[in-house]
């Protein structure tokens, strides 16, 4: 392997990285908060991939405000998906299967109206930003680099979010115990909402990212869904900085693993080391950090 | 007595009248042809193409405008169900053509090489003629020639890959000796999609280079419509090939690998197979893709006003206008029908019997079938010649004898 | 148990086993009894799922696994060493039992629920990318033909043909499957098994203090449960005679099961049952309608957890149960 | 011999960094009744999980009848002879009444009906006969302490360990589970351990008692002495009174 291929082989792990971090942060949010597992995380991703298609393609908006428009309209979903479907059903005694089988029948759903509605053709977004990096023999488009450099800016505000404010106090302590939390006057029902929508918007914004290289179509969500519960288990329970290093981390291992062996087995790979790490470490590689 | 003839004989009893009935209208010659193609998932564009081609000619032919055989020709009534693209799809919905339809002839699979390795094997099974569409892969008529009996009612309606392997690498023997391509230190690539179709063509283009001293570089198989190709361009990059030979049916893979392959700078010549003739790809990438070799050129109505015909006429009829697929699919349901016109008859081994015998023109090309059950390519027949995308635009720029332009 | 499982399941198995006996008699298309041994075979896959999901309460999502497992092995076995396929089913269930057993393992250190479930699904990944990758000898996702159909059976001069195309012999074999394999697992469940897995999934740490060992009974459940499900997985590779790893062990096979074990009735004995009849023989009819199969699924699924999270079975207990816990309610006053 | 039966020795357990108990040692006689006393997270039910096996400890050992368990399973310690019950009950709500008793005989080998027939004398035995072939998940807490209590029986304990017997039972039914309970000790020579806060119950029902604050013994010996103690006057009392 020359130095070159050793140099993108981690960026390209680094770029796909950072969208398995920006899905898992959020599912590792939900997680942490309310202990439920979204198996509909993925149709949040999906669903703002044609929102943005409709945005900055069909309508024409400039990137900025589809982009924007695209982010409120995914967190508002977001939210009210947590109202409609989870909340009711947190109230019952086996909730945590009932929200797993309502979330998995809800994502097939949503996958199948918007084959119905948009078609299942593979329907390209341009590119947002043009031109190729040249550094030395690497080469680097600029819209890959931005999802990199974006996908972190936007974790970062969340991290300073969730471990400067007030706001993020409040979902940290629902986070650690939802009854205490309660009985010092916070409304744990209103922050799983809150929770809910930022993650989405992380999803969201993993959507705009990523829609130019993939694609957009209805099944756009289905693989990074459980790379992204990967990413929740291998972080922590739960844990957002934890997700943050894991998604990195699953990125890396899996552009370095398509440096070795035929690229079909990277998913192999990927995923008999998080069944390793769970049998070793049920508690995560970076668990005991954060919320 | 076995259940099964204790079943008949209830089935018998119960709807003697409605057999009865079926006998009766058999002496009018109707026949009900069934087909499977992708009309769902990745592929479903081309899927759709097919049924227009398919329709068309069944249009036509009830209409009284066919290419008929005889005087008599028959009544067809057609029926085409969703594959998905997946060879397990592609049987169950077979089957329920078979028992529900009670189809006569099945057209399958219109596009997918893996999905008739499956799809064959009911023609044994069933006691039904059946003939593939556009797949191409050598497989489908290896296994014929293994087993020429237990086949005999399958045929293939398109070439082998053979002739794309024989005419990318005829192409290029070409291109090295005039000067027009260089060939380095002879290293090849591929970036295949994972189907017999892909991995039929980078095995058979292989196979020939490394005849002539070249090595293989790099074969990477990706799921089809696969749109992130930087993992591989970076393998190949390091590995430095100096052909690059890229295999997608999914134009969007085709869109999303040209326009990666320029963005990552590689060196060393590419060649595209199928998808360029894809119109959603032309009008995607004509500016990335320029100077594109690519393989075949089989159907412009730019350059070939026969094929203009056509497509205004799947135009008139459809409101788009009409493709290699649209065109290839009408030419096999008209060497179907006019097979089971020839044979006078629904009986299987007179269909098949009347399939071998085809030697006929149509808007594709000249279709007779080979001692594998495959329509032969060649010069003769349907010919395979190679395109450059020039000013965006395709030329035909071999064999010389059809050439519309010289290589850029 | 008895919510579990009905007044009279013994009864309830001998008529289903009768129904089965008439059904081809009946002047039946091929056709039907084509989709009728659809629903036999999903029913055992169900129910064999059902044994961890409902009945133990582990919530597993990677039995479609062992379905594939069991699947291409019989497949495998009998199309390269030419053994037969009545010898290779048992085969294909003892090894999906094997991998039940060894994916129960990690499963067993782990006490949180949604961990169970993406081990599973983590596990089910693997197996159907493993397929689909050793292409030399699976083909992959190009599809595994050339599987043998059962030998032909010769009972008093009569033969019994199976496979595509031999209708009543392939319903005959998918209906013995059922009908013993339920049979089978309604009496070990009837048994001490059933009742220490029922305590399980109750209340697990009040089983293991009243001496239930549970390292043991989970693995033995998981192995059973593995087992079922490999050998409906193999007769329905020696039925359908292709096999790709999407269509086995891929997302639509989870969705399909997981929707047929919700809408009969998680943990009700005869719930999968129902929840294969009514979903096999919907999704024929909505054919002409494709798309809209799975986005009935999905929907099915989400209207069963908020309306009738006891499923079909569930209906009519659930409201004996109600009339039952009424009729209680002046005795909690002592 | 009693001196044999029953001894935790520095017993620690940890969860992350906080101490539930701290080096804590006791001895249980055999054939005596001790009740464990101690407010609101003193680590009574902490010490209930270690020595019936729920939780692992961080340091320190536990002998039962000579042997060192502290690493078994609560299976296994089940079969040596200790049975619990819990704090918050834990019927198998989808059993019947009579079938969470088979539960415990089933497991030691028995078969359906042998176990059914002994069943039905531990459900006589705790009173619930007539509620023998309902669905645990219907019974009122009083019942389902008692379920439990028959439950536990059934495994033939030498140990029984009782988390919070009163706790959500309705005042007049306390009288008839408090004399349950005596009779075990009576007829079939059970040895009992009690976490109770209420400490007439207490009085009436324990020969000894040890008391915990923050995860450390404080006080040890009989049921009336320590009751009296100052220490547990000021911390245990006042707390009971305020709950009362």
């Amino acid at each position: 392997m020359s130095g070159t291929h050793l140099i993108e082989t981690v960026i390209n792990g680094l770029i796909s990285g950072s969208i398995y971090a920006l899905i898992g942060s959020g599912l590792a949010l939900i997680y942490g908060t309310t202990r439920v597992l979204n198996f509909a995380h993925g149709e949040l991703l999906m669903l703002a991939g044609y929102f943005i298609l409709l945005f900055a393609v069909t309508l024409g908006w400039p990137l900025i405000l589809a982009a924007a428009a695209t982010i409120v309209l995914i967190m508002v979903l977001g939210a009210l998906l947590q109202r409609v479907t989870i909340a009711p059903l947190m109230k019952r005694e086996d909730w945590a299967f009932s929200v797993i089988a309502a979330t998995i029948g809800l994502s097939i759903f949503l996958q199948s109206g918007a084959q119905l509605i948009w078609g299942e053709q593979y329907q390209g977004v341009p590119y947002f930003f043009h031109g190729v990096a040249v550094i030395g023999e690497v080469r680097m488009p600029w819209q890959r680099i931005a999802i990199l450099v974006v996908a972190l800016l936007v974790m970062g505000i969340c991290g300073l979010i969730l471990y400067r404010t007030k706001l993020g106090r409040i979902v940290r302590a629902t986070a650690q115990d939802a009854e205490a939390a309660l009985a010092v006057g916070i409304p744990a029902g209103r922050v799983h909402t809150i929770v809910f929508a930022i993650s989405a918007g992380l999803a969201g914004t993993g959507a705009i990212l990523l829609s130019p290289l993939i694609t957009v179509n209805p099944w756009m969500g289905v693989s990074y869904l459980l790379k992204g519960f990967a990413v929740v288990i291998l972080g922590g329970l739960g844990s957002f900085g934890g997700a943050v290093a894991a998604g990195f981390l699953l990125g890396l291992i899996e552009s370095v693993s398509v440096a070795f062996v035929p690229s079909e087995w990277s998913n192999v790979i990927a995923f008999a080391f998080l069944i390793a790490v769970i049998t070793a470490r049920p508690e995560g590689l970076f668990a005991g950090r954060g919320a | 007595m076995s259940n099964l003839t204790v079943r008949s004989l209830l089935a018998a009893g119960i709807f003697g009248a409605g057999l009865l009935a079926g006998a009766a209208t058999a002496q009018d010659f109707n026949v009900t042809i069934g087909a499977v193609g992708p009309l769902t998932g990745p592929a479903a564009n081309t899927g759709k193409d097919h049924r227009q081609g398919l329709e068309l000619a069944v249009k036509e032919w009830n209409e009284g405008k066919g290419d008929y055989v005889t005087k008599n020709p028959p009544k067809v009534t057609f029926m085409m169900e969703d594959t998905s693209g997946k060879p397990e799809v592609a049987i169950s919905a077979a089957q329920r053509l078979i028992t529900r339809d009670k189809i006569n002839m099945l057209i399958g699979d219109t596009l997918h090489s893996h999905v008739t390795l499956a799809l064959m094997e009911l023609a044994p099974q069933y006691n039904l003629p059946i003939l593939s569409a556009e797949p191409v892969s050598s497989a489908i008529a290896d296994k014929v020639k293994a087993d020429p009996d237990r086949y005999q009612l399958y045929w293939k309606g398109n070439w082998n890959s053979d002739g794309y392997g024989t005419a990318v690498h005829d192409f290029y023997t070409w291109a090295f000796a005039n000067g027009t391509v260089d060939p380095g230190d002879k290293k090849i690539a591929f970036v295949v999609e994972d189907t017999d179709y892909g991995i039929a063509n980078a095995e058979k283009i292989g196979d020939l280079f490394k005849a002539d001293g070249w090595t293989v570089a790099a074969t990477e198989t990706v799921p089809p419509a696969t749109t992130d190709f930087y993992p591989q361009l970076s393998k190949l990059r390091d590995a430095g090939p100096d052909v690059i030979v890229s295999v997608f049916t999914v134009p969007n893979s085709g869109v999303a690998f040209v326009r990666q392959m320029k963005e990552q700078a590689l060196e060393g010549s590419h060649l595209a197979i199928y998808y360029p003739t894809k119109p959603e790809f032309m009008d995607q990438a004509a500016d990335i893709a320029e100077g594109m070799y690519w393989a075949a050129l089989t159907f412009s109505s730019e350059l070939n006003p026969e094929h203009k015909a056509f497509s205004d006429k799947v135009e008139a009829e459809y409101g788009n206008p009409g493709t290699y697929s649209t065109a290839h699919a009408y030419c096999t349901m008209e060497i179907a029908l006019r097979a089971i016109d020839a044979a006078g008859s629904t009986d299987p081994k007179a269909i098949a019997e009347k399939l071998s015998e085809t030697d006929y023109d149509c808007v594709v090309g000249r279709a007779k079938f080979g001692e594998d059950h495959a329509v032969q390519s060649g010069p003769d027949f349907i010919p395979v010649p190679v395109a450059q995308i020039q000013d965006g635009k395709n030329q035909i720029i071999w064999p010389e004898n059809v050439a519309t332009a010289k290589p850029q | 148990m008895l919510e579990v499982f009905g007044r009279h399941p013994f009864r309830a198995i001998l008529i289903w086993a009768l129904l089965l006996v008439v059904v081809p008699f009946l002047p039946l298309d091929d056709y039907v009894l084509h989709i009728l041994t659809l629903f036999l075979i999903f029913a055992v896959f169900a129910t064999g799922w059902n044994l961890t999901l409902g009945i133990l309460g582990l919530k597993t999502l990677g039995h479609h696994a062992f379905f594939a497992i069991g699947a291409y092995a019989s497949a495998l076995v009998s199309h390269y060493f030419g053994v037969s396929p009545w010898l290779t089913i048992w085969l294909g269930a003892i090894i999906a039992a094997i991998a039940g057993i060894v994916i129960g393992f990690p499963i067993l250190r782990i006490r949180s629920m949604p961990h169970v479930a993406i081990v599973t699904l983590a596990f089910a990944e693997i197996v159907r990318l493993v397929l689909s990758n050793l292409k030399e000898i699976t083909r992959g996702e190009l599809g595994f033909w050339g599987i043998p159909p059962f030998d032909p059976i010769t009972i008093g001069g009569t033969t019994v043909q199976f496979g595509l195309g031999n209708a009543f012999g392939s319903f005959a074999v998918a209906a013995v499957m059922f009908v013993g394999v339920h049979l089978l697992l309604l009496m070990l469940l009837k048994s001490r098994s059933g009742l220490t897995f029922l305590a399980i999934r109750d209340g697990e740490a009040a089983a293991e203090s009243l001496g239930v060992k549970l390292a043991a009974w989970k693995l033995f459940a998981f192995g059973v449960s593995a087992a079922i499900v490999g050998l409906s997985g193999a007769v329905y590779a020696h039925y359908v005679l292709i096999l790709t790893p999407t269509s086995v062990a891929g997302p639509d096979m989870l969705i399909s099961l997981l929707a047929m074990i919700i809408v009969g009735g998680v943990g009700r004995f005869f719930g999968p049952i129902y929840g294969a009849l009514l979903l096999t023989v919907s999704s024929e009819l909505l054919r002409d309608f494709g798309d809209y199969r799975m986005l009935l699924y999905g929907a099915l699924i989400v209207v069963f957890v908020f309306i009738a999270p006891t499923g079909l079975a569930g209906l009519k207990p659930t409201s004996w149960r109600k009339r039952q816990e009424a009729a209680s309610k002046p005795a909690e006053a002592t | 011999m009693a001196a044999d039966f029953l001894h935790v020795e520095q017993l620690t357990v940890a969860f992350g960094g906080i101490f539930a108990l701290k080096d804590v040692s006791l001895s249980i006689d055999e054939g005596r009744t001790t009740a464990i006393l101690g407010p609101n997270g003193a680590g009574k039910t902490t010490l209930f999980n270690a020595i019936s096996g729920a939780v692992r400890p961080t340091a320190g050992k536990i002998r039962f009848l000579g042997d060192d368990i502290s690493t078994q399973s609560p299976s296994s310690r089940c079969h040596s002879g200790i049975a619990r019950t819990f704090q918050i009950t834990q019927p198998f709500g989808s059993l019947s009444v009579i079938e969470n008793v088979m539960v415990a005989l089933a497991t030691k080998g028995a078969s359906m009906a042998e176990a059914r027939r002994e069943a039905a004398s531990y459900v006589d035995f705790v009173g619930l006969t007539a509620k023998a072939e309902d669905p645990a998940r219907v019974l009122s807490t009083g019942q389902r302490k008692r379920l439990e209590l028959a439950r536990a029986l059934a495994t033939h304990p030498r140990l029984l360990l009782l988390d919070e017997v009163t706790g959500g039972v309705d005042r007049p039914s306390i009288p008839e589970l408090l004399s349950l309970i005596r009779r075990l000790r009576e007829e079939r020579r059970i040895t009992i351990v009690v976490v109770e806060h209420n400490m007439e119950v207490l009085l009436d029902l324990a020969d000894d008692a040890i008391f915990l604050n923050r995860g450390e013994v404080v006080v040890t010996g009989g049921m009336e002495e320590v009751a009296g103690h100052e220490a547990v006057r000021s911390i245990y009392l006042g707390d009971i009174d305020a709950a009362a």
